[in-house]
């Protein structure tokens, strides 16, 4: 009953055109990232899934039921909201216990529907039942903040009202779970825990997901299947690994992971069965990819760039000098932005305490190693 | 409000719409109930309110009897509107439509005096002298006067366009008019209402004003420093009762006029001060009717409803 | 709640079901809205309409099924004519438009720069004495027209005190003409204050302090901040609460008639002298029909002004409130707000002293003191102030509720028929609108003339455009995203607007209570036309005491009203724990 | 002028003390991040440095003037709000020429005045001038939203409305420039465009900027400082590679990267000089931390733990078995869940798409090396 589809999904503004033709085909208990630059359609898609916004064509099925015209409250889309819209005049707890205190509302005997309302209105009018008391600690307590419970909304950081936000949608176990940017304001290690955690939910619980972010880490980690979108309209749908190795265009590599991306003229096939091609008239590449095109777009990960240093064994085959620019420090990794025949190129390197690091100027010979070489 | 209660043990009930002095008409009330066992609902309002809430009711009417209105004017419109029915009280079947150069009831007994109203001036007593009191209408153009007088708007009351529309009778269109563009020059304020001059000037806001003649007495019983003074040739009017068409218990309705013209009703009047048409019953004002008679204009009532809108309008246009 | 019975029952009839399915609870509640508005609004309004032909009353309803009215009726529509728009053309009515607009639209615009300040103050700082300063703010509204009308008259009479200590002081003449147009603007203004404070102070309370932050941040300084932020952001809510003054100053007919200057020409006043004096219905009726039209051409405007204004500042990232407290500013603002309360505490004074006076005449003081008016109000009327606490508090119900649906469909839904229906009643003169009522529910099939009912309900559809004014302008700053949450999470959509958005609506439905409970408290003009004399409230004896001339024992009423409200807003503020001021 | 100091800032709320004690000392033109879990500070002390919040007690330094009395807008602090709080009257282009055209307001003859406060009532009382034109066109395409300067802020993506609002900010030239986590809405590619922006109008203007980050890759990459926060304490302040390899105890060791921490015990030095650490009876590991204490905790990074495979050269030295319990894609790497005598670690690797990945259940040998192994 939790299948989501959505076909040819259009979405007009007065002054936009937000959707222009959304495809999308989610199996039940799936979980499926939306990854795609600011402004291409992320939060309307999910607007008109759980019936926010009427599509200006286009149909929504959830669970084989075309729902364009089911209203929000009986759609059963949990959804984490980009602006959490909280609740000002509730404080934590009723926040969460929201959607939990509206189904007692809907369904017992008239005596305890009128306690319920009651509750609603205020909190001096009732005590909330033992089992909504229970399942709404749990969701703080995932969500880490069970201390915080009786504290009004405005009284909690950014971070801490997105999490409120979050256990709210995941308190009521809908069938589809809608979630716009749920970690944007967490810290990593927050974050980390969080996506375990909601992943954990969601496998539980076998809820269809949809997730939409920024980050694509976050979407290549949790997400069965990856939609990407660009302007209006999805570019690819894989699942992470598919998409990172095999992108389907540049748009989609760049997304995916910051990628160096050139054009290339095919010359022609090696006796390895590599594809070599031509970049400038110096760089002359070979690539693992099969392909028949003559022009292609050629794609080198930063991290797929090998640094060559002294101790390294020479490798003759794809090995160029280039040129620091500028280093970066990432923590974990340095980023060198270096300049190869007249072209740009980012690398990046795993940070070893005791490697040198390179300064701006250095000259520095790099490896770029054919099976790390894609043909688009 | 004012729907008949049915059931009550004696003959039922009678609901009257009166906005007269409530006192009055409850004490009134009263002794028709021991009279008669028939319980009478009054409502109480203003006669503007009353009326237009006959008209309203005219599908349904709720109330029977209709008693006062500051004079005739409204009971004549009432007719136009055709919510009041004709009823000749047995007591006074003899009366001729004129009686002492007053109209006293209907020609077709549509309604019928109860006592005597006296369009006059109010004066309070702290600021004129008696001596200083205007002999006729035209006196009031004096300078004395100038700003310390006030008279309802004929625009919005009845009582006033009676002053106008006596003094137009009187002096003929042209010289009437010229009468009342220098009498509205010697006006403070000209309220709407009927009553307020007579409260302005108890407050000494005007030192005269135009009213009715019960009005200054009853403020003077309050206390208040004011006195009623009569013109020379000034209009006189009876205050009418009259049957509601259609209503809703119009045996008891007839009952209840029949009593306000019995002796015993025309003596409650007499107390409150209302100069009473019955001439056995002595007159508690100080004014009677046998004073008035030299005073009393030859009034063409005929002529006043005919010209009642044209004047208004005329009224109107002139000083607004 | 529809659905949860739907829900429960067994699953047959499913063509009916699934239809049934198909309404929400919202829908049932939009056609119970707009049946009530059909009923109590549109019905007695066309009826007003057909009587600017016939001049008789037209009873709809009872000719459905009543053939002998039906007859009536058609007989008299068969009289119908055009004559009585002759009416329009004549010189008096259009320079009585033209002096209204003038009047209106004066009064607003200095209402409105009065209380910009003022509402900052409620709303924004931290002023000195706020609460008290907050009921005495609420007071003008009480008094009824008549009354503050007549206080005035005791100061700025001939013979009025603040003259004859004006006249002590030397001075020839009289400090202002109580009988002229300046006092019934002055009147008018400070004495329909509060029916624009409270909704502005709604406006400015429910604004989001983040964005002021942020203007300060960027260099622009307080005062900045409010001209370009703060101000701009309550714009919806001042130019509603502009609506309310323009058509309450309107359609006034008590200040004028009571205060009568030379030459009085006011379309209200015409269509009162018509209909009160004159039962010229279809006179009034077509002047009535002339101010409705009025009325629309501003609705019109104002929606035009604020079409794009949704701003939806109050969001579902929830911030605190913070209230200026620089002492120049609360300072100052102390001051400003006495000056304004001067002028109708002294006349509320003065009716105080009324209320305790034997008699007053000419002199500086009343003639002498006694208690004997309040002892005749408290031996006469103990039961008219609870049938006033009970009307009152009936109409108050029904203009919550709906009021707060009518806000939800206008500015969530664009529904602005029901925003401009539901505003006619401000426009429409009280006496035009009680005698539509009686000629509508005069008969079946709903014979509702005298009933208690029928008295709250015609209450409550006059009223509740004050309190439609002050919900509309803070449904406005609440952004959807905080109800599409509640329905994200079952809630329907009703049930989001009951548990949510009217909560958050609270400031602006607290400001229209006061208005609402108040203003139907000192309500006359239907109340006459229209209270079973069991249920006559205090408001009527007030002014039938006056049409008595019993000023004294009305002054000694009016102050008990003022009492009343008194006691019962602060009752009600302790209730809802002051989320206006 | 710029130079910022934070004197022992107290904070308290009514129910929650938000700032027990911190202390900040920025140089003039400095790039200081403040980072730090979910609630523990970062807004309060922002807003209490741009003059939002009155502190409990302390100092606040602004150039050397102390500012606690200075109100807000005199304090030329530019601020990007965490909720962006962007004019809602405004559109696009007016929100960002804001401070520019109030700055016109102070200043000028009547004349103008009158005219620039006419312009900030309406749009249609007049044009903006010139050079305000400019800078405005100049902050929005900076952050690449040029050709939306006419739209209504209402009608622009989470994404959309908080680049606005750092454009707003940009604008001002502020003296200090302080950021609520002013990107957290953006995907990566977005991200590491203004990341160069900011810091490079930084750069040219000298402003010394607070940055507030949950995401410690981007505190690493843009700032000369990092400050970390917990619970309303600075607990420590240095540059990146410090806070990177030299943490100062282990939350802010696995705050600034994930990390593998685990209780140790100091046995002695070998011969090499480095230290020995025991962990478990099975795992004892050699460090080139020097250290005094005898119990230590061992930090090891995801990314500094070396698979061995086959091909490898065997080592001796911190070579451990382990049990393979997760494996994750994130793109450019893959993350191990292993479980190493009981003990849970996580190991980073770099994706190569030709290696095979491990599969749960799989047993494998790891290396430790030992400059990798920190002690703290
Ligand atoms: N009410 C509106 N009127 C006009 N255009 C709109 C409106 N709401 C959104 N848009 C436009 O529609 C497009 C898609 O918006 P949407 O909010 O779906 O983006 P998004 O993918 O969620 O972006 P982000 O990651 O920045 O949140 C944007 O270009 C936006 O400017
Ligand atoms: N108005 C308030 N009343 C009470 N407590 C508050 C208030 N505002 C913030 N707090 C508390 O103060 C602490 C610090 O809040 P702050 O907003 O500075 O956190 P932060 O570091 O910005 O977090 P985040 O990264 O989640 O935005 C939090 O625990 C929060 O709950
Ligand atoms: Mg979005
Ligand atoms: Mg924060």
């Amino acid at each position: 009953m939790g299948s989501v589809q959505v076909k040819n999904l259009v979405k007009k503004y007065d002054k936009a055109i937000a959707l222009k033709g959304v495809d999308l085909d989610i199996k039940e208990g799936e979980f499926y990232a939306l990854l795609g630059p600011s402004g291409c359609g992320k939060t309307t898609t999910m607007r008109c899934i759980a019936g926010f916004e009427t599509p200006t064509s286009g149909e929504i099925l959830i669970g084989d039921k075309v729902v364009n015209n089911v209203p929000a409250n009986r759609r059963n889309c949990g959804m984490v909201f980009q602006s959490y819209a909280l609740f000002p005049h509730y404080n934590v707890f009723e926040n969460v216990a929201y959607s939990l205190t509206i189904r007692d509302l809907y369904s017992g005997s008239l005596g305890q529907r009128i306690k319920t309302f009651g509750r609603l209105m205020s909190k001096r009018l009732g005590k909330p039942t033992k089992e909504i008391e229970k399942k709404v600690q749990d969701a703080l307590d995932y969500v880490e903040l069970g201390h915080l419970a009786d504290r009004g909304v405005n009284e909690l950081s950014g971070g801490q009202q997105q999490r409120v936000a979050l256990a709210r949608a995941l308190v009521m176990e809908p069938s589809v779970l809608l979630m716009d940017e749920p970690l944007s304001n967490l810290d990593k290690k927050l974050r980390n825990t969080m996506r375990t955690t909601i992943r954990k939910i969601q496998q539980d619980l076998k809820i269809t997901t949809i997730f939409v972010t920024h980050d694509q880490e976050e979407a290549m980690s949790m997400a069965d299947h990856v939609a990407v979108m660009r302007d209006g309209e999805i570019v690819q749908m894989a699942t992470p690994t598919e998409l990172y190795s095999n992108p389907k265009d540049p748009f989609v590599a760049d997304f995916v992971g910051s990628s160096n991306i050139y054009k290339g003229q095919v010359l022609k096939k090696n006796e390895k069965g590599n594809t070599v091609v031509k970049i400038t008239d110096e760089i002359v590449l070979e690539s693992e990819t099969h392909t028949d095109k003559s022009e292609v777009e050629v794609l080198v990960r930063p991290e797929g760039i090998e640094i060559i240093r002294e101790a390294s064994t020479p490798k003759t085959e794809n090995v160029v000098e280039a040129k620091v620019k500028v280093s970066t420090y990432l923590g974990p990794t340095i980023r060198y932005d270096i300049e190869l025949d007249g072209m740009d190129v980012m690398v990046e390197e795993e940070f070893q305490p005791n490697t040198a690091l390179y300064k701006e100027g250095d000259i520095i010979k790099v490896h770029l190693p054919s099976e790390r070489v894609l043909l688009i | 409000g004012g729907n008949g209660d049915e059931g009550n043990e004696g003959g039922g009930s009678v609901s009257v719409y009166s906005p007269e002095t409530p006192e009055m008409t409850e004490e009134l009330a009263q002794a028709f109930e021991e009279e008669t066992g028939i319980t009478v609902n009054v409502s109480y309002a203003g006669t503007n309110n009353l009326v237009n809430q006959m008209i309203a009711e005219m599908d349904n009417p709720q109330a029977d009897v209709w008693y006062g209105g500051g004079g005739i004017l409204p009971f004549e419109s009432a007719i136009e509107h055709g919510f009041i029915e004709p009823y000749t009280p047995e007591a006074v079947s003899d009366w001729d439509v004129y009686e002492n150069d007053i109209k006293v009831r209907h020609e077709d007994w549509m309604w019928t005096g109860v006592e005597v109203f006296v369009l006059g001036l109010v004066y309070n007593t702290e600021l004129v002298d008696e001596d200083e009191l205007p002999e006729t209408w035209d006196d009031l153009l004096d300078e004395r006067w100038e700003n310390e007088l006030q008279m309802p708007n004929p625009a919005a009351s009845g009582t006033a366009t009676l002053l106008v529309l006596s003094q137009l009778m009187e002096k003929g269109e042209d010289e009437g008019w010229e009468y009342f563009d220098q009498l509205y020059e010697q006006m403070n304020a000209m309220p709407d209402s009927g009553g307020a001059p007579s409260q302005a000037t108890g407050t000494g806001e005007a030192e005269m004003g135009v009213g009715f003649d019960f009005m200054a007495y009853q403020m003077q019983e309050r206390g208040e420093t004011v006195d009623f003074h009569v013109p020379e040739n000034t209009p006189i009017l009876v205050n009418p009762v009259s049957l509601v068409e259609n209503g809703p218990n119009p045996e008891n309705g007839q009952k209840f006029i029949d009593f306000m013209l019995s002796e015993q009703g025309q003596e409650i009047k007499a107390d409150w001060k209302h100069i009473p048409m019955d001439p056995n019953v002595e007159s508690q004002s100080p004014l009677t009717l046998d004073e008035l008679q030299d005073s009393a204009m030859d009034l063409d009532i005929d002529w006043v409803v005919d010209n009642y809108d044209d004047v208004r309008n005329q009224w109107r246009e002139r000083y607004q | 709640m529809s659905s949860v019975n739907q829900d429960k029952q067994p699953k047959k009839d499913t063509k009916f079901r699934g239809w049934l399915r198909t309404i929400d609870s919202l829908k049932v509640m939009k056609w119970v809205v707009y049946l009530f508005f059909f009923l109590f609004l549109v019905l007695p309004l066309v009826s007003v309409f057909l009587v600017s032909f016939t001049g008789q009353p037209v009873n709809l309803l009872g000719s459905l099924v009543n053939p002998d009215i039906m007859a009536t009726n058609i007989e008299r529509l068969s009289n119908a004519s055009f004559e009585h728009y002759s009416l329009l053309l004549g010189g008096t009515y259009f320079s009585a438009l033209q002096n209204s607009l003038a009047l209106a639209i004066g009064v607003s615009i200095l209402v409105i720069l009065m209380c910009i300040p003022l509402a900052y103050a409620f709303a924004r700082t931290t002023m000195p004495y706020k609460k008290t300063l907050a009921a005495l703010c609420t007071i003008p509204l009480i008094v009824p027209t008549f009354i503050s009308a007549a206080g005035f008259i005791i100061m700025f009479g001939r013979t009025g005190w603040v003259n004859t200590m004006y006249q002590s002081l030397g001075f020839d003449g009289v400090l202002i003409d109580a009988y002229s147009m300046t006092s019934i603007v002055l009147i008018q203004v400070f004495f329909f204050f509060p029916f624009a404070l409270w909704p502005m102070v709604a406006a400015f309370k429910i604004a989001d302090i983040s964005l002021e932050e942020a203007s300060n941040n960027m260099g622009a300084k307080n005062w900045s901040t409010m001209v370009f932020i703060t101000f701009p952001l309550a714009i919806p809510g001042i130019i509603s609460a502009a609506l309310l003054i323009f058509t309450v100053s309107f359609s006034d007919f008590g200040t004028p008639i009571i205060l009568a200057p030379d030459g009085l020409n006011l379309i209200v006043v015409e269509a009162y002298r018509e209909i009160s004096g004159f039962f010229n219905w279809a006179g009034a009726s077509i002047l009535t029909i002339v101010m409705v039209a009025v009325a629309a051409i501003f609705f019109w405007l104002q929606r035009y002004v604020t079409k794009n204004m949704d701003y939806g500042t109050l969001s579902g990232k929830p911030k605190g409130t913070k209230l200026n407290d620089s002492k120049i500013v609360t300072r100052s603002l102390l001051v400003f707000t006495i000056l304004v309360l001067v002028l109708p505490m002294s006349a509320i004074f003065s009716v105080l002293l009324q209320s305790f006076a034997t008699t007053w005449g000419t002199g500086l003081l009343p003639r002498g003191f006694t208690m004997d008016h309040y002892a005749t109000v408290f031996t006469r009327s103990g039961d008219n102030i609870l049938n006033s606490i009970l009307l009152a508090g009936g109409a108050l119900i029904i203009s919550v509720i709906v009021a707060t649906l009518v806000s939800y469909f206008v500015v969530r839904e664009n529904t602005s028929k029901l925003d401009f229906m539901s505003s006619i009643p401000l426009i429409v003169p009280g006496i035009a609108l009680g005698i539509a009522y009686i000629q509508t529910f005069n008969t079946a099939p709903l014979q509702l003339t005298g009933t208690a009912f029928l008295l709250i309900v015609a209450y409550a559809v006059r009223r509740m455009p004050y309190m439609i004014r002050s919900t509309m302008g803070t449904m406005m700053a609440i952004k959807s995203d905080i109800e599409e949450a509640a329905v994200n999470l079952g809630a329907s959509k009703l049930v989001a607007i009951i548990t949510v958005v009217g909560p958050l609506m609270l400031p602006g439905i607290a400001a229209g209570s006061i208005l609402v409970f108040v203003t139907v408290i000192k309500e006359t003009s239907i109340t006459v036309l229209m209270a079973p004399s069991d249920w006559a409230p205090m408001s009527l004896m007030v002014f039938q005491n006056l049409l008595r001339g019993e000023v004294y024992t009305a002054s000694a009423m009016a102050m008990l009203i003022i009492v009343l409200v008194i006691i019962l807003q602060t009752a009600a503020n302790k209730i809802t724990k002051n989320s206006l001021y």
